[in-house]
């Protein structure tokens, strides 16, 4: 099991640095209820499937026809990024799944 | 990030020069969308639902067709049906199967306006007889017109197809349930010591733009189309009238005219397919032009919306949890802006335990569209009037109270991701310093009021040229819509990198065939993304223009350095060379230079807004008197001042209107009552004091000129803080938009008729 | 819009020749700015159009100090309102007449057409009934006369049979220490039409209410005479108790209604307020005279 | 259908005929047969003033007005606002004062200003803001706007220019 948090987690003989994905709070039911979870992978495919490892069937939730749905944003480290699946992700870095927006004026 | 330019000494980003577009638009010689003529073109008019919720039995076209002047009709059967599948468009997710439905109902209407059929004639009168002589057989089914008769248990279906996530394979009005989630909020309210819970309710209101949408289609036999058409995303008519019709994106091309009003409600399209599909049918061009009545009762107001909110805190002024539940009016289709109304509702202020819950929900109303800040005024009028009453009950000031929360740099957003560098508190600091503030207010029934507003800003897709004229002046060219002084920005930013006087660069706007894909004008987006295409387009042309001074001077480009407009060898050996004297020498050191970029902007930088309010209370008639009014924004980086400052004139303006008069009224019928601009009542010049601006520069770290965007979070605080200013006149906590006299009045009598008892009690 | 024959008529006795003619089927002009909205929303579809603004008798203002003011049917509002006369002589129907809608409407639009369109909510009609004024109606039978109180019978109908026009209002010279004043409420400052409108006149004779009169708009299916609250005021000063029994006569003497521009209880309301205030301008004006 | 009528009238200081069906306003006529499109359509209903010209001197509603109605009348539209050389003083103000963003009311607006200066060469605030009630602007909150009328109005006034626009 691995701990809850984000940060370097213990791995065989060292520690590494992994990225860090945060559960949309109704995606929760399929992750135990945790939030913050450890995750292996250097762009936004990679982690999510990752996630689909470790959380059967949350890829579902997330991905359409093998991109990110069009109704969430990719946030990285605070920013919305742009480019989906293909977004390189830093070791240390801290992936959300929020709402697509829509803009006024 | 390119250091900003000169070392951010600027010569023209700041000054307030007139704008390129300017002289056309005050003479009369600009071009918008209803503008448009072209030999033998027709004109069309819209049949529209007179029921908010019915089924379509039977639709009889034989008289309408036998009237002289009239050339085609079609109805939904002549649109391809689409797939039911959410895709992106821009800034905006869109269900082409929906928009296919709204723009001509399929089967079932769905609210008063819903258009059913378009006819193409020799002239609009002909036209509207025409639409006169359709006959509709309706079986008219129960409208259901608030989010609580959609949300009960048996409530009359809309979308039999729709269903959501939670409720697995049910028939259900909800879209969607956003949920968001931090700490133990049950904890957090056993901590406060005083809890405030409150439910609001806020009706659907308009954008208002003057311009009616309008289209002008031209469909040649070849396959090509052509639309003209008022937008702020050519791109995004280009994309969705493809999927509507079915046809290739590359077979339209999309002019934009210029565009007279938006603030996000022409961020969709309604007639522009039409106009293509009848034109056609006939050969002949077509143009479709709304009426304001078609514009209020079928383009896409904003929601109505319910919201509690439970917000605790503790005797120090710490806001320890809250909790909200919100529902959304969609209107007719899913999407209404629920998911940016809850990222936005407490958004200012650091809170460790909450929970949100939003819903999205359809009703038997038009389908909403974009609103500047989306779902956000909706919001901060619930949670910046509970702040208010927690400043109160803390003995706070509201803006300390406010401070002491407050959002910075590093805290959590709701959402989870730490804020970069953001300007909340200089912004609620403007306002604590302003002279409106320091001032006193006296007087009878007069109260101040003070709210603040988040918005998120866009990033997204641009593309922008620069190209250096013979003589050395320059055009820039954009995909971006002007719609509000955005020219005048890019020619300045433009002007700035090239060292030119703004007079020298003339902006202009493309066709979707002459600039690269360039997202929608929204989100307040232009100046930041668009503004950075200009800005890495004209550092392109500088790169290029190093080179042939480099030829020129039988140099290496690395000798050269380039400021104030002309080039320098490094060395010191050379007279400078202007940029005027390059470019005579262009042809012969390789021909024209074009600068370009394109960015799918990254490094967006949320903004803030703060509006103090002052009031005055008609005791005897409820009628509220807006005395001044001061907004304080941040922008990052105002790059012209002017347009600027009439982003959050005209934000606040809208927001003002919202509280006190605008609203959809509807019967027991679902049909809409103010279908004109009489009665949906936005301000006029003598409704609104001067609104005083303070523009605050927290410069922005993901943009090289700092910029945030500015055309949206002015929106957001009024409405509290007209509400707040409220309280503090007579002493009523208005927890319903609009606060209109009539509503007013209800509370202030009861208020008195208890008062009264309570007096008549203690004698 | 419906296609129509548009005529221009120079003469009152030509108009009312193209009026019987058609019948039903014509619909005089004047402003046009109830008129041509009505038509393009195909409330009203006549098929002659009669434009009246030429027709010099309709286009007169004249003011007697004996026999009061003769007011043409086509007299625009903001002539009404730059008129001194008008201004010094009937302050309360001048302020309705420019009241009603812009300044581009005001142009336009006349108090007569006002009336025509029959609208319980329109501005002048209130004022109008406060002075006790008549309609001189010319048609194929000839002329009658109808107190404005009387004119409108439902929203958009009136008195006026097919083939007749109004060709002014007649207004009596007002007596010694009178004046009148007209009020409305609504939610903007400009614009709107009345939630409510209160015209009223009255007569002072050493501080006491001799006569009186109190026109009501918005709060029933026509213009009201409030006949009470205005008799409750005869022999009395306008002291506050005096104001506040003639403003709830008012506000019970009405039918209101719930809709987009106000709620029933609201209306009622309204009127009591509108009245007393209305009531203490228009004493403060005969105080002066 | 009824028959087109020949309509004879000054246009922006010129003798002009055109032909129309009674049922075309005065906008429609104005923008559809004399091609003079500055006057906007915003509402048809005489609420938002963009369509706002000056006949015989008076600010209307050119929706509101139909073109059988102008047989003889002097009209004005936003085209007919600067000479040859020079912008009229609103306009300036307009422009300099960045009185206008999306720019669809802003002829409405220079027509209703224009009215108000030839009757009242220097409006108070409240008078100008009266002036302008009948013209909604969306975009601006009329700020930028209210500050340019009145600068135009002082601009005129040193100049002179109120009485020769006043006689013309």
């Amino acid at each position: 099991m691995l701990p809850d948090g984000a940060g370097p987690i213990r791995s065989g003989s060292g520690f590494f640095p992994m990225p860090t994905a945060i559960i949309p709070a109704l995606l929760r039911k399929l992750t135990a209820g945790r939030e913050r979870v450890a995750v292996k992978g250097g762009t936004v495919r990679e982690i999510v499937a990752d996630l689909e490892r470790q959380f059967p069937g949350l890829a579902n939730h997330l991905l359409d026809a093998g991109e990110i749905k069009p109704s969430i944003a990719i946030s990285i480290d605070g920013e919305i990024v742009p480019g989906g699946v293909l977004e390189p992700v830093g070791e240390n870095s801290e992936v959300h799944f929020l709402p697509a927006l829509s803009g006024g004026a | 990030m390119a250091a900003a330019t000169n070392n951010g000494h600027f010569k023209v980003i700041g000054t307030r020069p007139i704008r390129h577009d300017g002289i056309d638009k005050v003479m009369g010689r600009a071009k918008y969308g209803a503008d448009y003529a072209f030999p033998g073109m027709l004109h069309g008019k819209l049949l529209r639902s007179p029921h908010a919720h019915a089924r379509i039995k039977s639709i009889n076209l034989t008289k309408a067709l036998a009237l002289p002047g009239v050339k085609a009709i079609i109805t939904g059967k002549d649109l391809p049906k689409a797939e039911n599948k959410l895709e992106q468009s821009g800034e905006m997710t869109v269900n082409p199967y929906y928009l296919s439905m709204n723009i001509l109902a399929h089967d079932k209407v769905l609210y008063d306006g819903h258009a059913i059929a378009a006819v193409a004639a020799t002239n609009p009168h002909i036209a509207e007889e025409a639409v006169r002589l359709i006959e509709v057989e309706y079986e008219v089914l129960p409208p259901v017109m608030t989010v609580d008769a959609a949300m009960k248990p048996g409530a009359p279906i809309l979308l039999h197809d729709l269903r959501n996530k939670e409720e697995g394979n049910k028939e259900t009005n909800v879209a969607q349930h956003h949920q968001f989630k931090r700490g133990d909020i049950e904890a957090g309210f056993k901590s406060a010591d005083f809890i405030i819970e409150r439910e609001f309710n806020t009706a659907m209101v308009h954008q208002g733009y003057i311009e009616p949408h309008n289209a002008v289609g031209i469909y040649n036999t070849d396959g090509q189309a052509t639309i003209y058409c008022s937008t702020q995303g050519a791109f995004d008519v280009r994309s969705l009238s493809a999927q509507v019709l079915g046809i290739a994106v590359g077979k339209i091309k999309v002019v934009p005219a210029e565009i007279g009003g938006g603030f996000g409600g022409k961020t969709t399209i309604y007639l522009e397919p039409l106009s293509v599909l009848l034109s056609k049918m006939t050969g002949a061009p077509v143009k479709l032009v709304m009426t304001r009545g078609e514009v209020l009762r079928a383009t896409g107001p904003t929601s109505g919306s319910k919201i509690k909110v439970k917000m605790g805190a503790t005797k120090d002024g710490t806001i320890v949890a809250a909790q909200v539940w919100m529902a959304y009016e969609a209107g007719a289709y899913p999407g209404s802006p629920v998911g940016a109304g809850a990222m936005c509702i407490i958004a200012p202020y650091t809170i460790e335990n909450l929970q949100i819950d939003g819903y999205d929900v359809v009703v038997n109303r038009p389908k909403t569209a974009a609103y500047r800040a989306p779902g956000a005024t909706n919001a901060a009028f619930a949670s910046e009037t509970i702040i208010d009453e927690l400043a109160d009950k803390c003995g706070m000031d509201p803006l300390d109270f406010r401070l002491k929360n407050g959002v910075k740099e590093g805290s959590a957003q709701v959402v989870g991701p730490p804020f970069k560098r953001i300007g909340f508190v200089e912004t609620c600091e403007a306002i604590k310093n302003s002279e409106h503030y320091k001032s006193k207010l006296t007087g009878k029934n007069r109260g101040r009021g003070v709210a603040t507003g988040f918005w998120f800003n866009a990033g997204m897709q641009s593309s922008a040229t620069v190209n250096i004229h013979t003589d050395g002046t320059a055009s820039v060219v954009t995909g971006s819509t002007d719609i509000g002084g955005s020219r005048a920005a890019m020619a300045m930013i433009t002007a700035e990198v090239l060292g030119l006087p703004v007079t020298d660069v003339r902006p202009l706007v493309a066709d979707t065939d002459s600039i690269g894909h360039t997202d929608v004008t929204g989100g307040s987006r232009v100046t930041f993304a668009t503004g950075m295409a200009v800005y890495e387009a004209a550092q392109d042309a500088i790169k290029q223009l190093t080179e042939r001074a480099a030829k020129v001077w039988e140099i290496k480009p690395d000798q050269i350095e380039f400021r104030d407009g002309a080039f320098h060898s490094k060395a010191g050996d050379k007279p400078p060379m202007a940029i005027k004297e390059l470019a005579k020498r262009l042809a012969r050191t390789g021909g024209p230079i074009t600068g370009r970029a394109s960015v799918n902007a990254r490094g967006v930088g949320p903004g803030f807004a703060a509006t103090l309010v002052d009031v005055e209370v008609d005791p005897d008639t409820a009628k509220v008197k807006l005395l001044r009014c001061t907004i304080a924004q941040d922008a990052g980086r105002a790059i012209h001042p002017s347009y600027v400052e009439g982003q959050m004139q005209g934000g606040t303006a809208q927001g003002l209107g919202w509280a006190l008069n605008e609203e959809y009224f509807y019967d027991d019928k679902g049909t809409l009552r103010n279908t004109g601009l009489l009665d949906y009542r936005m301000p006029t010049c003598l409704d609104l004091p001067m609104i005083e601006t303070i523009i605050v520069e927290v410069p922005n770290p993901g943009h090289p000129l700092g910029v945030r965007g500015v055309g949206e979070v002015s929106i957001v605080p009024p409405p509290a803080a007209v509400a707040n200013a409220i309280f503090h006149a007579v002493g009523i906590r208005m927890m319903e938009t609009p606060m209109s006299p009539p509503k007013l009045m209800k509370e202030m009598l009861k208020k008195r008729a208890a008062e009264n008892a309570q007096s008549a009690a203690a004698d | 819009m419906q296609a129509f024959n548009f005529d221009s008529p120079t003469s009152l006795d030509d108009a009312l020749k193209v009026l019987a003619a058609h019948g039903e089927k014509a619909r005089p002009l004047c402003g046009g700015t109830d008129l041509i909205i009505q038509m393009r929303a195909g409330v009203r579809r006549p098929e002659h159009v009669v434009d009246i603004k030429q027709i010099k008798e309709l286009r007169e203002l004249k003011f007697d100090p004996k026999s009061g003011l003769r007011l043409g049917a086509a007299v625009s509002c903001i002539e009404i309102h730059e008129h001194a006369l008008m201004r010094k002589h009937y302050p309360g129907l001048t302020e309705a007449a420019h009241l009603i809608g812009s300044l581009q409407i005001q142009n336009r639009a006349s108090v007569g057409g006002n009336l025509c369109n029959g609208s319980p909510a329109a501005d002048s009609t209130p004022a109008l009934i406060a002075l006790g004024a008549r309609a001189r109606i010319a048609g194929p039978k000839g002329e009658r006369e109808v107190p404005v109180d009387k004119f409108v019978l439902s929203p958009g109908r009136t008195v006026l049979e097919p083939g007749e026009l109004l060709v002014e209002l007649l207004i009596p010279a007002p007596a010694p220490h009178s004046s009148d004043a007209y009020l409305r409420f609504i939610p903007r400052n400009e614009m709107d039409i009345a939630v409510v409108g209160v015209g009223a006149s009255l007569t002072l004779d050493a501080g006491k209410i001799t006569a009186a009169r109190i026109g009501l708009g918005a709060i029933a299916a026509t213009p009201l005479v409030a006949v009470k609250a205005a008799e409750s005021l005869i022999g009395k000063k306008l002291d506050d108790a005096a104001l506040a029994l003639a403003g709830r006569l008012a506000s019970e003497a009405g039918s209101p209604i719930d809709d987009m521009r106000g709620t029933a209880e609201y209306r009622r309301h309204i009127t009591g307020v509108l009245t007393t205030r209305a009531l203490t301008i228009a004493a403060e004006r005969a105080a002066k005279i | 259908m009824s028959r087109k009528t020949l309509v004879d009238a000054i246009v922006n200081g010129e003798p002009t005929e055109f032909l129309c069906e009674p049922r075309q306003s005065l906008l429609e006529c104005l923008r559809d047969v004399l091609e003079l499109t500055g006057s906007k359509e915003g509402c048809l209903t005489g609420d938002c003033g963009a369509c706002t010209v000056m006949i015989d001197g008076r600010a209307v509603c050119s929706c509101l007005v139909f073109g059988p109605e102008v047989q003889g009348k002097r009209i004005t539209t936003v085209e007919g606002l600067a000479d040859a050389t020079r912008l009229h003083a609103l306009q300036q103000q307009f422009l300099e004062h960045a009185s206008l963003q999306c720019g669809i009311c802003t002829p409405g607006f220079l027509m209703s200003a224009k009215a108000l200066l030839e009757r009242n060469p220097n409006p108070t605030e409240p008078e100008i803001r009266y002036a302008l009630a009948g013209n909604l602007c969306r975009c601006t909150g009329y700020d930028k706007i209210v500050r340019a009328v009145t600068d135009a109005a002082k601009t005129l006034r040193e100049e002179g220019h109120d009485r020769a626009a006043a006689r013309s």
